[in-house]
């Protein structure tokens, strides 16, 4: 009963943001709120490979960029539509997960973790060489066309808002049915005990890559609407301090708990967007939040709370 | 929970913004400019500048009556960050918006000013920024094209160099710039001995030097910024490399001399007339006014031609008595030797700006600049 | 040929600097098993400190005295130092039986701090520094470029991993570094006070980085806020290349990693490099985890 | 296909080297369907490593380990899993964080046939499985008589009922060969009692067990074969009365002091 509540909290949280946050908002807040739903997203898949399947990846903005990319350059140098460039993005930043993640899986713990860091430091140098001349180097993209459906174009900030929200909403759901599902559990014997998982038929290995494919697939989604929010891309946007923000915002938030993890989106993307004026003392102050929060809550500030079935 | 609270809060705190953005009587520029970061320099030139001549406006009873209103905001010189600058200002209901440096942020930016109707004026000088067709885009310096055309002919017919070694980063500008360079040069029947690029903050060149080395130039042309520049000329002399040293727009500014040190005496910059060489008395004043406001002059050119793009855009104004972007657009478009701090200026029907003149400057030992090309 | 000895001088320079940080890296995770990802930004910091303390006590454009640089390195090892036993108490030690990815988060967090406090403090611009802080002088052997700041700062390095190495393998104390970092239980039941241990590494490691970051700030003339992670995480691979935990491993680490970094630049490409750099790494982590020098400790898993 | 004649699962020469260490030396081994095998030996003697080996945990650097007649060695712990052995191990390895029921779940993956995408989607087809598994599941916790437990979280249980609850999930992956390593490790008198019953029980059913065990109450109660080694060798090997009174056992355990804690892993 106590699930089902709880769910309903959510869809209802979301309903209300989808409907009031356009009504009653400003212009700058609907752009913060449609903001923190990609963030929200970029997080929640990181979540999926770092708090679900006990992955330490540091390199996740890798994903997202290629998401980002990929829209990007689909739309300027082949007219694609941005909408449709959605599920391309989703299959390119899958595959490359799953392609970037399948010799490293093996790694364990600290040497993942820098592994990543090395697959996020060869992206960036890569799109800041203009690799093969379509990533446009250290400026990136711009000009990308707003997007579209059914021929209309969403101009406005609040239908931006509004496919964000639905993009967040979606994510959630899957999170929802990940939780009541094989994959899900899976991912979590990995996570505890990886040798009494493989002893009881599980193929680590391939849960592992389809852990990074899962993960990089949803941050693809995200960097296509990321895309469309800012309409350019450029490296700044995937460099490895971002992939450290998000893995802060994972452990500093609670792993493997959504609210756990929107409200580490929250604090690490909304807030400097709104205190813009404080903008130097932001990291400063992040950097001793994150100190703080770690000694007094290593579990995070909302830890998953133990839904024990 | 937590999602609710930020709800309440977000609507709270948004109603009480939009109040104060609406005020009456004032009008709103803004300052898109890298105010931290590596450019960070010539950002916070160019929000000094906005910000001097806002208040000698408001001095002056302000514009049409309006009190003018500053708001910056920092992309860091980078291009995600531009156009989260730009919307970030299109939310504030800015009129107009001064900068940025980079030619990467200023692009990104571009689209999103246009739709919201907000004018722009840049420095960037990457050429494609005029050639989107933007009628409210104006650029406030010369770009790369106008540059090149003027440094071939500098280093072949001026200097008679016989090996040239073109470097540049990988910026849309620098890799523009340098590419351009590496054109006129030949079409001056020049001859480039290496083509390369370094990547931009990476503090370490003696590797791609020591490469250069081999090639033996006479002269390393470098088409980036200032704050690799110096470096680049400060390593060259470690590595015992004679080249002449010869840096392109970005290199002006009073940092490449701190950077590269003793080396930097003899560099050659090509570009505009920097800041205290300026003969009118437009510049004269500024710079007085400028100083005596901020207690040290400004860090290069580029933040003069960005308070030129600013009183372009208020000598419209006041000229059309309107607000409206694209009256001001207008009459921007057939704006003709209006006297700028940078020198007589106006605009082409592309935004592009007109009339101004390059030079061949060399860097003295006191860090002042010696004109040396065109010698007459 | 000329050409690949000038490479080998330049990488060897950066070589040496690398080894002097990684060998904060490699010491402290041999200990606590935790990579602390401050400790590029505590060699920053010993730049800026090394800074101030010369600009303050030298006027504008003048040389600084023998003394004043002597003095600067002085101060910004003490400061750096301190800096890092601090750490140690308020980020790391309340966390010593917390799961590991708390401490890596905290030790993110305080590089974040560390590197923004640096930015506050003195700014988010460049700072260069003056020239003539070491001699700076050409010599020219066999067409090869030897400048004698070059010369210097390997030398000096050198000696300074002569001596930790000295220290670490021969005298009390080091050995009670070595056991910690084989067995901390066992270590304390030898009584040992590990705890004692660990501070000494946050001293010895941080002590080093300040020299190594000051020495970035003299060899490029410049400090910036933010260089901490690169230069970190080069200091952090050379110890990974080494064999994490492995002192001598960490020198060696560093000078072959300078030396690849500069070849990679001059001989494939010099924008690919640092690229190249982490493509090694990922390399060498699945073929060879435990470094050249292998690992002295197995991974706790 | 599978008469008497051929052994269940066959150890043929198997050996392995940590380093310069000799853990199992020249291991030959042969274990027919539906015996209980007992292997015992001092501390250290090397028996964790054999089971090591035959669930793929460790690759042998020498000899074969056939199942079925069909060589195994040298494949991953899944793929083995996958042929129905399935183990327990010395050191209890249950899920933390997670119930009873959720780690009986674990021992039910190979009977799952789901796809990620379904279990993404929550197809109705995915629902209804999820819902059976579970039912399937409390019908092993009710066997094994920990259903009243199903829903508290499995490690901050009592060490017995978490040997029990290991049980159970090992079960719930229906084993042909089931490994038990120290299953008695840590139970008091009555529960040992009761494993015993346990241990039988699944013999009945048909499953194959080999077990490692100091407590030799239950090696003699419940095995029909033992198997003894030492230094990796084997030293003995009959039924548990020949064991019993077998001098080079009595020598092996008596001589050897070495209380060398074996990881499972």
């Amino acid at each position: 009963m106590k699930k089902l509540t709880s769910t309903w909290a959510g869809l209802l949280l979301w309903v209300l943001g989808l409907l009031l946050v356009p009504l009653f908002a400003d212009n700058n807040w609907i752009f913060i709120m449609s903001y923190f739903a990609i963030y929200a997203v970029v997080s929640l898949s990181q979540d999926v490979v770092l708090g679900r399947a006990g992955m330490y990846d540091m390199g996740h903005a890798v994903y997202f960029g290629i998401g980002a990319y990929t829209t990007a350059i689909l739309n300027t140098q082949y007219g694609v539509p941005i909408l449709w460039t959605l599920p391309i993005a989703v299959v390119v930043s899958a595959l490359f997960g799953a392609l970037l993640s399948a010799p490293i899986v093996k790694l364990r713990g600290d040497y993942l973790l820098v592994a990543t860091i090395g697959f996020n430091e060869i992206f960036h140098m890569a799109l800041v060489n203009d690799v093969g001349g379509i990533t446009g180097g250290p400026d990136g993209i711009y000009g990308i066309e707003a997007p579209s459906l059914f021929g209309h174009q969403i101009m406005s900030q609040g239908g931006i808002f509004v496919l964000n929200w639905i993009l967040l909403g979606i994510v959630l759901l899957l999170m929802n049915n990940l939780e009541n599902s094989r994959l899900g559990r899976v991912f979590r014997y990995l996570k505890e005990d990886e040798l009494a998982a493989t002893t009881l038929g599980v193929n680590a290995r391939y849960y592992k890559i389809l852990a990074f494919a899962l993960g990089a697939g949803i941050a693809g989604a995200a960097g296509t609407l990321f895309t469309s929010l800012l309409q350019s891309v450029s490296p700044g946007a995937f460099v490895f301090t971002e992939s450290v923000t998000l893995f802060a915002i994972v452990i500093v938030g609670g792993q493997a708990s959504i609210p756990g993890v929107l409200l580490g989106a929250v604090l690490m993307f909304v807030v400097p967007q709104v205190f813009r004026d404080l903008a130097e003392y932001r990291y400063f102050v992040f950097g001793l939040a994150m100190i703080v929060i770690m000694v007094l809550r290593p579990q995070g500030i909302l830890p998953r709370r133990r839904r024990l079935e | 929970m937590f999602k609710l609270k930020t709800l309440v809060a977000a609507t709270a705190i948004s109603l009480g913004m939009s109040a104060t953005a609406m005020a009456a009587g004032t009008v709103t520029f803004g300052v898109q400019a890298p105010i931290t970061g590596q450019y960070a320099n010539e950002g916070q030139g160019i929000e000094k500048a906005v910000k001097l001549l806002a208040k000698q406006l408001n001095d002056k009873g302000g514009l049409l009556g309006k009190t003018v209103k500053v708001v910056s905001c920092d992309d860091e010189g980078k291009a995600t960050q531009g156009a989260l600058c730009a919307r970030n200002l299109s939310n504030q209901n800015v009129f107009a918006v001064i900068g940025t440096y980079t030619s990467g942020a200023a692009g990104a930016a571009q689209p999103i000013y246009a739709r919201a109707n907000i004018l722009q004026t840049s420095d960037g000088t990457a050429e494609q920024l005029t050639q989107h067709g933007y009628k409210l885009f104006f650029r406030n310096a010369p770009p790369n094209s106008a540059e090149a055309k003027f440094t071939g002919e500098y280093l072949v017919k001026g200097k008679h160099y016989k090996r040239i070694a073109v470097l540049s980063d990988h910026s849309s500008f620098s890799k523009g710039l340098g590419d351009a360079v590496d054109e006129a040069v030949k079409k001056e029947g020049g001859n480039v001995v290496f083509r390369g690029y370094i990547n931009a903050g990476s503090q370490d060149y003696r590797s791609v030097l020591t490469t250069v080395k081999s090639k033996n130039p006479d002269v390393i042309y470098f088409s980036g910024y200032y704050s690799d520049g110096g470096l680049l000329r400060s390593q060259e002399k470690d590595l015992d490399i004679n080249a002449d040293f010869v840096g392109g727009d970005a290199n002006q500014n009073v940092k490449f001399a701190q950077i590269a040190g003793q080396a930097a005496t003899g560099t050659v910059i090509v570009n505009v007339p920097a800041p205290e060489n300026l003969p009118y008395k437009e510049a004269k004043d500024f710079l007085a006014d400028y100083k005596s406001m901020y207690g040290e002059l400004p860090p290069s050119i580029f933040t003069l031609t960005n308070a030129d793009g600013m009183r372009a855009i208020v000598k419209a104004v006041e000229a059309t008595k309107s607000f409206d972007p694209n009256k001001v657009a207008d009459y921007l478009h057939n704006l003709r030797n209006f006297p700028g701090i940078t020198g007589p200026m106006g605009f082409d029907k592309h935004g592009e700006r007109l009339g101004s003149a390059f030079q061949a400057f060399e860097i003295q030992p006191d860090g002042s600049y010696k004109t040396v090309y065109p010698t007459h | 040929m000329e050409i690949f000895f000038q490479q080998l001088a330049n990488g060897l320079t950066v070589g040496s600097i690398y080894a002097l940080i990684a060998l904060g890296y490699t010491m402290v995770y041999g200990i606590l098993k935790l990579i602390n990802f401050a400790h590029g930004d505590l060699a920053v910091l010993g730049a800026f400190i090394g800074l101030t303390v010369i600009t303050s006590l030298t006027g504008a454009g003048a040389a600084p005295s023998h003394w004043v640089v002597i003095l600067a390195f002085v101060v910004a090892v003490l400061v750096v130092a301190i800096a890092g036993v601090l750490l140690e108490l308020t980020a790391y030690r309340p966390l010593r039986h917390a799961h590991r990815l708390s401490a890596v988060v905290s030790a993110l967090g305080a590089s974040m701090l560390l590197e923004n406090g640096i930015m506050l403090i003195w700014s988010p611009q460049t700072l260069t520094f003056p020239e003539g802080i070491l001699p700076s002088t050409n010599y020219v052997i066999g067409g090869v470029v030897l400048n004698s700041t070059q010369i210097l700062i390997v030398a000096i390095s050198f000696l300074l991993m002569l001596a930790l190495y000295l220290y670490v393998n021969k005298t009390r104390f080091g050995t009670a570094i070595r056991a910690s970092a084989i067995d901390q239980d066992a270590a304390r039941l030898m009584g040992i006070n590990v705890n004692r241990v660990i501070v000494s590494v946050f001293i010895l490691g941080p002590a080093l980085g300040a020299i190594g970051g000051l020495f970035i700030g003299i060899y490029y003339r410049q400090a910036v806020f933010d260089m901490g992670w690169i230069y970190g995480l080069n200091a952090f691979i050379a110890a990974i290349i080494g064999g994490i935990g492995n002192i001598p491993g960490a020198m060696l680490g560093g000078l072959l990693l300078g030396l690849f970094n500069s070849l990679a630049g001059g001989y494939i490409s010099s924008t690919w490099q640092e690229a190249i750099t982490f493509a090694l790494l990922i390399l060498i982590l699945l073929v060879r985890p435990t470094g050249i020098l292998g690992e002295r400790v197995a991974e706790k898993v | 296909m599978n008469d008497n004649s051929t052994p269940l699962l066959q150890l043929d020469s198997v050996g392995i080297n940590f380093g310069g260490l000799r853990a199992v030396d020249d291991l030959n081994l042969s274990i027919k369907k539906g015996d209980v095998v007992g292997l015992i030996g001092p501390n250290g003697a090397g028996k964790t490593t054999v089971f090591n080996l035959i669930t793929g945990v460790y690759k042998p650097t020498d000899g074969v380990i056939r199942w079925k007649g069909e060589p195994i060695s040298g494949l991953p712990p899944y793929r083995i899993a996958q042929r129905r052995i399935l183990r327990t191990f010395q050191t209890i390895r249950l899920f933390s964080g997670m119930s009873v029921l959720e780690n009986v779940l674990a021992g039910q993956h190979m009977e799952t046939h789901q796809t990620w995408l379904s279990g993404l989607l929550s197809l109705p087809k995915q629902r209804r499985e999820e819902k059976a598994l579970r039912k399937s599941c409390m019908e092993i916790l009710e066997q094994l008589d920990l259903a009243s437990i199903a829903h508290e979280e499995a490690t901050s249980l009592p060490y017995g009922i978490q040997r029990r609850v290991e049980m159970a999930r090992t079960l719930a992956a229906k084993p042909e060969l089931l490994i038990l390593d120290e299953p008695a490790a840590g139970l008091n008198d009555s529960e040992s009692v009761e494993l015993n019953k346990t241990i039988l029980g699944i013999r009945d059913q048909g499953v194959t067990v080999i077990l490692v065990e100091h407590d030799m109450n239950v090696v003699m109660n419940v095995t029909d074969h033992i198997c003894v080694i030492n230094f990796g060798r084997k030293i003995a090997e009959g039924g548990p009365e020949d064991i019993r009174n077998n001098p080079q056992v009595i020598e092996a355990y008596l001589g050897s002091d070495d209380d060398d804690d074996e990881e499972a892993a």
